[in-house]
This record gives structure tokens, C-alpha cells and sequence, in this order.
């Protein structure tokens, strides 16, 4: 099984994140952890009409949760926060190809999505406060 | 479409201690169970199961033992979620039974929500559960305790609950929904209603309740709710406590430890998403799994089911112990208006003598307080003999009951 | 008298989980027993037997069930007085786990006695249980929480620990007796003796120590000892606070509720003795009677025995996983030195990672902060693996270990 | 068993208990209750020269626990507080004809000895603070 999951790809965005760091006067800055397991993320955005600028993320976990956060950060950059808002747990698992991991797991992989989600919350809260609730209880569910 | 009665005997075979002797052979007759029940075989195989094949600790690890652990635990919390209606496994708390369960309320809720002068309305009729904690808090904040009495009927004076609630001051209502003594089913729906016409939030006490009628939080609207596992087929050592999300949200921790954390930091701590913020330390595990094989079996049987079982023999035994000459019965003479619970007294013989004679016999009956002492005192007795049923009770044990009753005449020269 | 050593092939004969077999026909290496041990049979069959045969609420009938069961739960008091030398079974309280007994003492003993300004000490090395109830409780006072730090070799600062005592605000020290990170052995005796001369009490910590070694209260004359009875074979859901009486005769009650109490009158309320006072509701019945039968199996064994075979097994284990490349151990070199305990890391392969590799071979081992953030802050590392041995592992055990860090290292390619 | 319990001379000290009541001006007063069954027993007592000259007792509880204490009271009347102060729980249950009682039982039996070791307790308090403490140390293990 750990043959499926530590493959080349989940070590190289591991070892070499993408978009990792901060971003000078981010709008939305947000951090969560796995009280599971101590995974830590911050995710940072830059949004320009319902667009993500920019987006660059800090944190240290294992291998799943920063390998996860990387390639969450380049599968939504420049995308619409509309198409951004529905992603859904298998989305994220679909993309960094881990289907089969256990229960404990699956929250590492999905932790950079919840905090991602918690973003949007904080983005929305004034300006669309049905699409904030709906996030919130989206991100419950990770 | 038609609902069976219970087949009794089919159950009593789900519960092995049923066929025990005591006294030197003779055949055990337990009408204890308002103080906790029997189990069924498929509650003690759940609990053997976890520790013979996958025990560990849960929620922190990866390995598949803790995996396992984890899955199962957290299955009874969707279950409980069921059988109450909550809205979601974030309101369940697992604690070690009701009293933990109120005295967290009074402890998070109760310490920041309750200041000097406030009123909390409890009745006369409430288990020292959910009395003591309340005197401790309204003793800590120089607040007050108010007790809606009882009729000498049985029933709660619900005028006198209305007149309390005209106070601006009360600021919790805390009720049991089913007495441990009298059996009075109180109307807790009508009496929420009124609480919430104020907006007093209420605390329902489903020790009684839980265990033998249908109980859905969404309908009662109550915001917390708490019951023991061991007095509805679970093991011992587990309790929930019900709490609507936004009151929940907005509540301090009560037990500071492991698991309840998300970061803890020398000087400041994040708490943990709800429900674990509540869930300091390593839970009991074992026994919350052991839990839900009970509520399976609950659920299997339908609670309506059991609820018309206990109102078919507490009828029975109502007209047989009334018949019994020089007893005096408490609480409501209408058997559908309470649960499955029969307090009296004989003569003089007193509560705990009679309990003695009816174990002679083999009959396990409850004597004294009941940890009600406050209900005693409205009585003016100083205890009374209890019987209480459950879903395999019968009314041959009814009969076993009420000739045990005439040895105890004899003896006392009544 | 020369004592043997322990007969590991018999024990683990005792211990039915041991056989099982994980991820699809692997052995289980059980590795996580910081977190929780296995259970031998004797203590499921106590647990069983009591559902089985005398299930029944205890302290408050007279019927035969009530009688055998609260001699039973008793008796579990006995043997805790005999296991840790306590002076009487009014000094041993029964709560979930380490964290209950610890939050107790913060609750009923702390906010009795902690006031605005004073200072609480405890350690870098504390578990989240010693951590987190300070913190509130020093929140809700103005009182102010000290660290005593830890070196990087593994061992507290005892000048350090010193120097805090200098000052009349500290009103209370509390100290684990084992980290269960490190493994390290606090020199509990002397800091305790240090804590004395300056009139101040002591909480040990022994969720770790009471385990896996002789503790005598007497001799180390602490004031406070929590403990939690499903890292010792006996089931989860148990825990044990020991207070040296003359303290306990002076706290107020912490959960009110049925047991606790003596008389409870409308707006009074007495007390009950020792050690009930501080047992609201129905305990944890058939786990404490449970926790019984684990007394005896280690009394049975020896406490000397169980932390010579540790010794012996973590000197081994120390010496191979420190020949691993890219192998930081964390905590005393010595294996005298510290409990059977061992935090490790390997190049930058992440604990949690790691533990998912290890449990495709079958072997459970934990991974993670532990329940110590603030000793992972310490150690600038946001996580650890450990591998943590009880009485029934063996070095084979610890030879799969290796095997299996070999494999972590070339998926890793490091 | 219960025939052996409930005979004719413990019904009677239960219906017509000796020396039951209250004294004026009493040299010691003192209450407890067993928590277990809720049984009360006060004992009120005249103490001269070390000898008690008058005790009355007053209580509700079970007829094991009221026959015991109207059997105590006939006991230790006009007795030497030394020769009362190491009655022992065996001299009680003899007295009473009761010595095959369950634990529970038990307690009710000896309530009344219960609260007459801790009236001597409180008398000895600054007379004699080691029999105090002595008794004290008696009455915990009834
Ligand atoms: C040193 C220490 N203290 C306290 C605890 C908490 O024990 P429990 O979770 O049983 O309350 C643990 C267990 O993880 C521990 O290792
Ligand atoms: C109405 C009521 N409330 C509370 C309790 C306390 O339950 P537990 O002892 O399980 O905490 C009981 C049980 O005796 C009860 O009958």
C-alpha cells in the first residue's frame, strides 16, 4: 500500500512545494491544523474579482498534507472563486491520486482543502453570507 | 399497520443473568432497573470483541488497530444521533453517565452564563444529579435555586412553574423528564414551550426518559439533554450529554486535556472542534462501542414497543400492589401517564426491611432515598420500596412480587 | 533471591489480540502501549462475569446483586491501596482516566487554593492532562504557570526547578514521573523533598510510571497521584486519583450527584465520607471491578520484574534503531535512565508517514506530538515516531522494527 | 434468613423504642446519617464524672437500625465512658442477636454505635485528645 502512496510525485511536491511562502497584504489569510495529528497550514490569497491571484501556503505536516497543499495551490491558482467554492473531497484525492487511504489519513490529504474552504468563509462573511455557511458546512465535513 | 407486543420470552433469552439463582437456589427476579439494567449478550460480545481483537487507543494514531477503534467509537455517536434526532455528531458529548453529563452543563455553561442574583427552576421531584450541581453553582455566583413542587396526585404544579418563569431572573430550566420515584411523566413539551416564551434555554434529566419511551430532541426543541448507557442495556461508565450546536459553540471547555486540544501552546491553547473540545483524555472506549450494540438492540425492538410493554405491566402491577392491605402507592394512579416504576410503602415496615424479606425470595426491589431526598421530605417519608420494569420483565415476576409482599405481612405481624 | 526474568512466551499466551493478524495477513507487533495497553484474559472475563452474573448498581440496595457488586467494586480500592501503598481506601478515588483525576484537582483543590499572583510549576516534559487544566485554571485566577525546562539531553533542569521554588507565590508543583515522549525518569523523590521545604505540594503525573514500575506513595510522600487504569491491562474508562487524606478532608466535592452526598436537602446539602464525597453518579461498575483483575496480574508478575524486562528490551531496541542511518533519537541515552519509551526520527520522513509504512508490516507504533506540543516546541519538531514496549513484547518484536525502518528508507529514497 | 432477623424482639424495640426522645441541657449532641439508606440517628447524652447518666436517642430509619440503637442506648446507660469506648461492632450484633447480616445490613445495624463513638469524640476533643482520636479512627470502619 505505502508503494501507492509515496510515489515520485508525492515525494517531489513534498520535498519542493509549490507556491510555498507568504504574500504581502494577502486579503485572506487562514490557518488550521489536524488536531489528529498536529498537520499545521496556512493558506494565503490575493483576490481580484472572484478570481485567486495569487495563493501561497505555509505549514509542516507529513508528506500527504504538504504534498496535498502544493498541488491544491496549483490546481486553483487563477481559477474562479465560483468553481473554486465546490471542490470536493474526491476532487482533491482524484488529483493527487491517493483513493485508498484509511480514515486518519484521508484528514491529512484534506486538511489543505478545509483551510482553503475556511478562507473563502472569512471572504465571504460580508459578501455573501449564504455562500460563507454553505463553505462552513462544507469544511465540517473534511 | 399493527405493531406486536413484545416477545418477552425471546428476549429474556438475549440476557444470560436472567437465569441466575441467588439466595441458595432461588430463581432471580430483577425489578432493579430504574437503577441500572441488565445487559444482552450482544452488548457484552461487543465490549469482549473490542478487547479481543482490535483495542487501542483512538483518534491519534495510523495504525489499523486504532483505525478500527476509532471507526467503531465514533459509530455509536451517529447512532445516539439517531435514536435522539439530533441535528449531528457535533452535539453529542460522551461523558461517564448523567450526572457527569449535568455537571458539565453547570460547570461550562452554568459558571459563564449564570451571575449574582440569577434563578435556575428545578422541581421537587429531581435525582440528587440534577440537584447538587445546581446548589453548587448558585452557592458559588450568590444566584438561586427555585423548586416547582408536586401535587399530592403525583403531577407537577405547572402553575407555579409559570409564575416562576415570570421572573427576568431565571435563567435555566433544568427537569427530569421521567421520575425515578413516582414514575410522573412530565410534560416537558408544553413546559419548554413556556420556558422558551421567555427565552430561558431548559436542560432536560432523560435518565427515565431515555431508556423506556421515544425521546427526539428536534421535537422536544430542548437545549441539552442527558442519559446514562447503563440504565438502557449499555455498560457502565458511559453517559451523553445533548447540546444544541450553538450553545455548544459558544461554550468553555470543562475537562483541559488530551484529545480536547487543537494546539496547546505554554500560556494559550486552541480547543478542538466540537464535539472532541468536550472529550478531555482517552475516552471509554470499550464501553461507548458496548453502547451502541445496545441502542441496536433499542432500535431493533422500536422504542414505542418497549414504552407499551412497561404500560401493559405497570398497569398489572399498579391494580396487584394497590390490592396488597396497608399499602400506600406514590405518583400518578393513571399507568399511562408514568413510566415503568412503582414506589410504596406497607404499614411500618420500613423500605429497607422489606427489600431484605423480597431478597429472601430472590426478588431484587430497591429501597430507600433513590437519591431523590428532596422528594422524600415532600412525601414526609424517610424512603420507600421501589419496582421497576424493563423490556424483560413479566407478569409472572409481578405475581413472585406480590406474594413475597404477603411473607413480609407475616413476618411483621401486619 | 535472585529473580527471573520474565517469561514473555506465557505471557503473551494470556493476551488473545496478540495473535491477531492486520493489513491482510501481517502479525501484529503491538508497539503503541504508552498509549494503551492489551488486555490479558482474566481481566475480559472479569468484565464478562460481571454482566454475566451480578450486574448491578452498587453502595444503595440490599438485594444480593447490589451486595456482590459493591463488594467487588471495593475490593479494586484494596488492591489500589496494596499496588501504591496508600494509607487507606479513603484516599483512592475513582474518575475516568489521568485526566479526569487531574482536572478534579485543578476544580475542587485548585480553585480552592490558587489565588491571584500565586505560581504553578510544572515541566516542559508535561502531557497536555498536566498541561491545559493549569492553564485554566491560572487564566480564571491572575495565577501564573512556570516551565521547568528540559536539557537536550533529555533530563529536567533541576537548578532550574530550584530557583522557581525560591518564591513564596508557589502554591502547588506537578510533575510527570515519566515523560511519555522521552521516556526520561523524573527524580520525583528529590523534587518532591525540594517542593517540601518550602511547605508546597506535589501532583505526580504517574500515567506513565505506575505501569511500568514500583510507586509507593508513602515513600514518595506526594500529596497528589493520577493514574489511568487501560495503560496498566485493566479497561478503558477507568482512572485513579490518590490524596494523602488530611488534603482530601479539605476539598470541596467536585461533580454533585447521587453517591456524593449524605443528605440533600432544598437549598443544603451534606456530604458524604471519604473517599465517596468525590464519586458522583453510578461509577464506572464492571471496568473498576475489571481494573481489579490487571492488579492482580501485575502484582502477580512483580512490578521489579515488568521494569527489569523493560530495561532490558529498551537497551536493545535503543542500540539497533540508533544504528539506522539518519536516525535521531530523542531523550536519555541510558536505558536506567527511562521508561520503556523511545521517540525517534528519520531523515526527513515524517512520523506520520512513517507510521503508515510500519503498519503495512503490521507494526503499530505511534506518531505525532504526543499530547506534548509544548515539549515538541522545545524540541523543534512538529512530531515524533515512537515505539513504546509493555510486558509482553519481545525483541523479535523490535527486530521487525528495523526490517521495517529499512523499507521506510528506500520508499523514501534516503 | 429473614426469620431469624425480624423476631419478636427487634419488632419490639422497633415500635417501642427505650429511651427515645431528647434531654434538656444535654452535655453532648451529635448526628449521622448512613448515606447509603438515609437512616438518621441523633444521640444526646448527660455525661458526669465519666459515666453516662443519661443518654436518649432520636432517629427514623429501618427496624434493624432503630431496634439497635433503643438496644444501644439500654447498653451503655450508666455506664463508664472507658468501658464503653472500645465497644466493638462483634459486642453490637451479639447484643442485638444479629450476626449473620449481609454489608448492607450491617451498616444499619451499627449506625448507632456509629454516633455514639463520634459523641465520644467530640467529648473527648480537649479532654483527651488521643481517645479522641482513637475513636475517630473506630468510627471510620463501621
Ligand atoms: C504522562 C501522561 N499523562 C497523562 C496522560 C493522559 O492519560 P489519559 O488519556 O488516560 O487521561 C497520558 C496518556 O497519554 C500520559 O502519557
Ligand atoms: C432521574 C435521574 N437522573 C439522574 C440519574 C443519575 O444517573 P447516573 O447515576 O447514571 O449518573 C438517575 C439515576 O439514578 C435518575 O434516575
Amino acid at each position: 500500500m505505502s508503494d501507492d502512496i509515496y510515489r515520485e510525485i508525492i515525494l517531489d511536491h513534498y520535498r519542493n512545494p509549490r507556491n510555498k511562502g507568504k504574500i504581502a497584504g494577502p486579503d485572506v489569510s487562514i490557518h488550521d491544523s489536524n488536531p489528529l495529528c498536529g498537520d499545521e497550514i496556512d493558506i494565503h490569497m490575493k483576490i481580484e474579482g472572484d478570481k485567486i491571484k495569487d495563493i501561497k501556503f505555509e505549514g509542516r505536516g507529513c508528506a500527504i498534507s504538504q504534498a496535498s497543499a502544493s498541488m491544491l495551490t496549483e490546481m486553483v491558482l487563477n481559477k474562479q472563486l465560483t468553481s473554486v467554492k465546490d471542490l470536493t473531497k474526491d476532487d482533491i484525492l482524484e488529483n493527487i491520486g491517493l483513493t485508498n487511504l484509511g480514515p486518519a489519513r484521508i484528514k491529512c490529504a484534506l486538511l489543505s482543502l478545509k483551510v482553503l474552504k475556511l478562507g473563502m468563509v472569512k471572504y465571504y462573511a460580508d459578501r455573501d453570507p449564504a455562500s460563507a455557511k454553505k463553505l462552513q458546512e462544507d469544511s465540517r465535513t473534511l | 399497520m399493527q405493531k406486536s407486543a413484545l416477545n418477552v420470552r425471546k428476549i429474556r433469552k438475549d440476557f444470560p443473568i436472567l437465569k441466575r439463582e441467588v439466595m441458595g437456589g432461588k430463581q432471580l427476579v430483577y425489578l432493579d432497573n430504574a437503577a441500572t439494567t441488565q445487559k444482552p449478550l450482544s452488548v457484552i460480545n461487543a465490549i469482549n470483541n473490542y478487547y479481543m481483537n482490535y483495542n487501542s487507543n483512538i483518534h491519534r494514531a495510523v495504525h489499523q488497530l486504532a483505525e478500527e477503534a476509532t471507526a467503531a467509537y465514533e459509530e455509536t455517536r451517529k447512532k445516539i444521533v439517531g435514536f435522539i434526532n439530533a441535528g449531528s455528531t457535533d452535539e453529542i458529548i460522551f461523558t461517564r453517565n448523567t450526572t457527569e453529563a449535568i455537571n458539565l452543563v453547570a460547570y461550562s455553561w452554568g459558571r459563564a452564563n449564570i451571575k449574582r442574583g440569577d434563578k435556575i427552576v428545578i422541581t421537587e421531584i429531581e435525582h440528587h444529579s440534577n440537584i447538587v450541581p445546581w446548589q453548587i453553582l448558585t452557592q458559588e455566583k450568590a444566584a438561586k435555586l427555585e423548586y416547582v413542587g408536586v401535587g399530592d396526585d403525583g403531577y407537577l404544579k405547572i402553575d407555579e412553574f409559570a409564575k416562576y418563569l415570570d421572573s427576568k431572573k431565571v435563567k435555566l430550566v433544568s427537569l427530569s423528564q421521567m421520575s425515578n420515584v413516582l414514575g410522573t411523566i412530565v410534560p416537558v413539551n408544553e413546559m419548554i414551550k413556556m420556558a422558551h416564551e421567555k427565552g430561558i434555554p431548559v436542560l432536560i434529566d432523560g435518565a427515565q426518559s431515555v431508556p423506556h419511551m421515544p425521546v427526539d430532541v428536534q421535537k422536544l426543541d430542548c437545549e441539552f439533554l442527558a442519559f446514562s448507557a447503563h440504565k438502557m442495556l449499555g455498560p457502565t461508565g458511559v453517559g451523553v450529554l445533548y447540546v444544541k450546536r450553538d450553545l455548544l459553540e459558544k461554550m468553555p471547555p470543562f475537562m483541559g486535556g488530551g484529545d480536547m486540544i487543537k494546539e496547546v501552546h505554554k500560556y494559550e491553547t486552541r480547543y478542538n472542534d466540537l464535539p472532541y473540545k468536550f472529550e478531555g483524555g482517552t475516552p471509554n472506549i470499550a464501553d461507548v462501542i458496548g453502547f451502541g450494540a445496545a441502542i441496536d438492540y433499542l432500535q431493533n425492538i422500536g422504542m414505542d414497543r418497549v414504552r407499551e410493554h412497561e404500560i401493559d405491566i405497570t398497569k398489572y402491577a399498579l391494580d396487584k400492589i394497590s390490592a396488597v392491605k396497608g399499602v400506600t402507592i406514590y405518583g400518578p394512579a393513571n399507568a399511562t401517564d408514568r413510566g415503568g416504576v412503582i414506589s410504596f410503602n406497607i404499614g411500618d415496615i420500613h423500605p429497607h426491611d422489606l427489600a431484605t424479606i423480597m431478597n429472601d425470595h430472590g426478588i431484587a426491589i430497591r429501597s430507600g432515598h433513590h437519591c431523590a431526598q428532596v422528594l422524600m421530605e415532600r412525601l414526609d417519608v424517610s424512603a420507600t420500596s421501589r419496582a421497576s420494569f424493563y423490556i424483560y420483565n413479566t407478569k409472572e415476576e409481578v405475581d413472585a412480587l406480590i406474594s413475597a409482599l404477603a411473607e413480609a405481612r407475616r413476618l411483621f405481624r401486619i
